[in-house]
């Protein structure tokens, strides 16, 4: 976006409207990743715990002592919510980094004509 | 999940900047409350509509859908502290003036 | 939420936005509420008329002389949307009396730290 | 679905709150109609894509389709004001000052 | 909607509110539309150009030498484009002029009460 | 996309219609970047979350599908213009004062 052709108190109330909205996009963003990351990574309510999935988790093979020295790996569906967090983030910064490119690229099309 | 509390308000006027962040919290509370009705609605209640009241499954499913809705939030909540994701980041970028 | 350390007026404010908010939440509820009722219900648009499904309702065996003396049944799609209208709003209520008790909680284990 | 009509406007100035009932007003037609175009879309609506006009099966499918969620519409309301179902009741509550 | 109970001054005001609100919807109906004919055309990233279906749309046979004198047609994935754009136009125009008229009938329905 | 530079702006003061336009454009813009987040994400990121990070293919994925939207969008601005498709012709109608 170009705001240059504004003038020093617009471009003073404009920062103010982006850092609100800034705000209210993060929240949205944040409240939307967990939403997503719920409906992917939650499907059992019928069992009788909330984390029956745990239980499962932990080796079931005690021959293995490697278990023993290795860090005690959270719960698969837990595990799923960190990855599905770690991912999103990703995902949405090298969309903002392709999208900042073509938007870039787009604008400059336009000034040439 | 609380932005106020900071310095105390003037007796008479509005603190324009303390109810904007009311605002904004009101806003996150009803947006997430409206995700987790949603969410559990699809998780939970069965689209044949034979009856209208909620039934024993239903009522069991929608305690745990929401209990565990918490703890997704929670969870995301740290792990996007622990990355240090700032909203800057995430956002389309190229807003500066 | 807290709001006491809010002036009175910022609270008489306050007070406003929420009922403005609160109206406008449930005008969103309402048209999200029909929307969902809406396509749970309602599939058969190549029919010819509008609520065919009406017909197959009325008692077909008319040697059950009982019909005669129950109450008609509203036709199955209108059925399912009045069931449609009532489950979803008694999920909603006990979404809301669960996330109030969450939330009240996760409060509380703020305060304590 | 008419909020207006109560009282008369002052001569020259504006009434704040009729105008901003008029708005809500506004808001909740832009609603429903955003979300018949896009539930009869899914409907009706082929996506495959083989031309650019509607079809007679989607043309008279469309006309069905509206006719019916009005229909839904007025079924909700009939049942929400039965029930006595209030605002306050559906939200995530707490809010009270 | 009814306007006549306002006064001028709050016709003025709610006239810049509704055009305000018009070009936020358009805003939001483009965006959306763009989002739905890009969901339902484009499927095939894994490819490795981006139009890779483009080369088996022109004319395989090269004996019909009707395609000479045809004019070019585009690329399947743009024709679906096209189309979906097309499609949706006419759709939202068929939806609004059934709602205006159910929209009347209430409003005359409410009157008569 | 640009809505900005006709006129310049008083040397004090705030022109209100062209910040109005600019927030439109900035709401117009974050609105497409949410959108390919969101479409991209469900053409290119697998929701078995095996793992945190991007793979190969999921990163050259996102790369041609936000290519893609950028595409189409450019299609889809010139078919509507062709159109000729105003504002009101698509909107619920019956507006008029």
């Amino acid at each position: 976006m170009d705001f240059s052709a504004m003038s020093p108190a617009e471009q003073a109330h404009m920062n103010r409207i982006i850092e609100r909205k800034q705000m209210q996009d993060f929240m949205r963003m944040y409240s939307s990743l967990v939403e997503r990351c719920f409906n992917s990574c939650c499907n059992d309510f019928t069992s009788k715990a909330l984390s029956s999935k745990e239980v499962h988790f932990y080796p079931p093979n005690l021959r293995d002592r490697s278990v023993l020295t290795k860090p005690i790996a959270p719960p698969p569906q837990e595990q799923c919510v960190l990855n599905c967090t770690d991912k999103f983030l990703k995902h949405s910064e090298r969309v903002g980094a392709r999208f900042a490119e073509h938007n870039a690229e787009m604008m400059g099309a336009n000034m040439n004509k | 999940m609380s932005f106020l509390g900071r310095g105390s308000a003037p007796a008479g006027g509005i603190n324009q900047e303390r109810v904007e962040m009311a605002t904004q919290e009101l806003d996150m509370i009803t947006d997430i409350f409206n995700r987790i009705v949603s969410s559990c609605h699809a998780k939970c209640i069965s689209t044949r509509y034979a009856e209208g009241d909620l039934n024993k499954g239903e009522s069991v499913c929608i305690d745990r859908c929401v209990a565990k809705f918490f703890e997704v939030n929670k969870k995301v909540g740290e792990k996007m502290q622990a990355v240090g994701a700032a909203a800057g980041s995430a956002g389309p970028g190229g807003f500066s003036l």
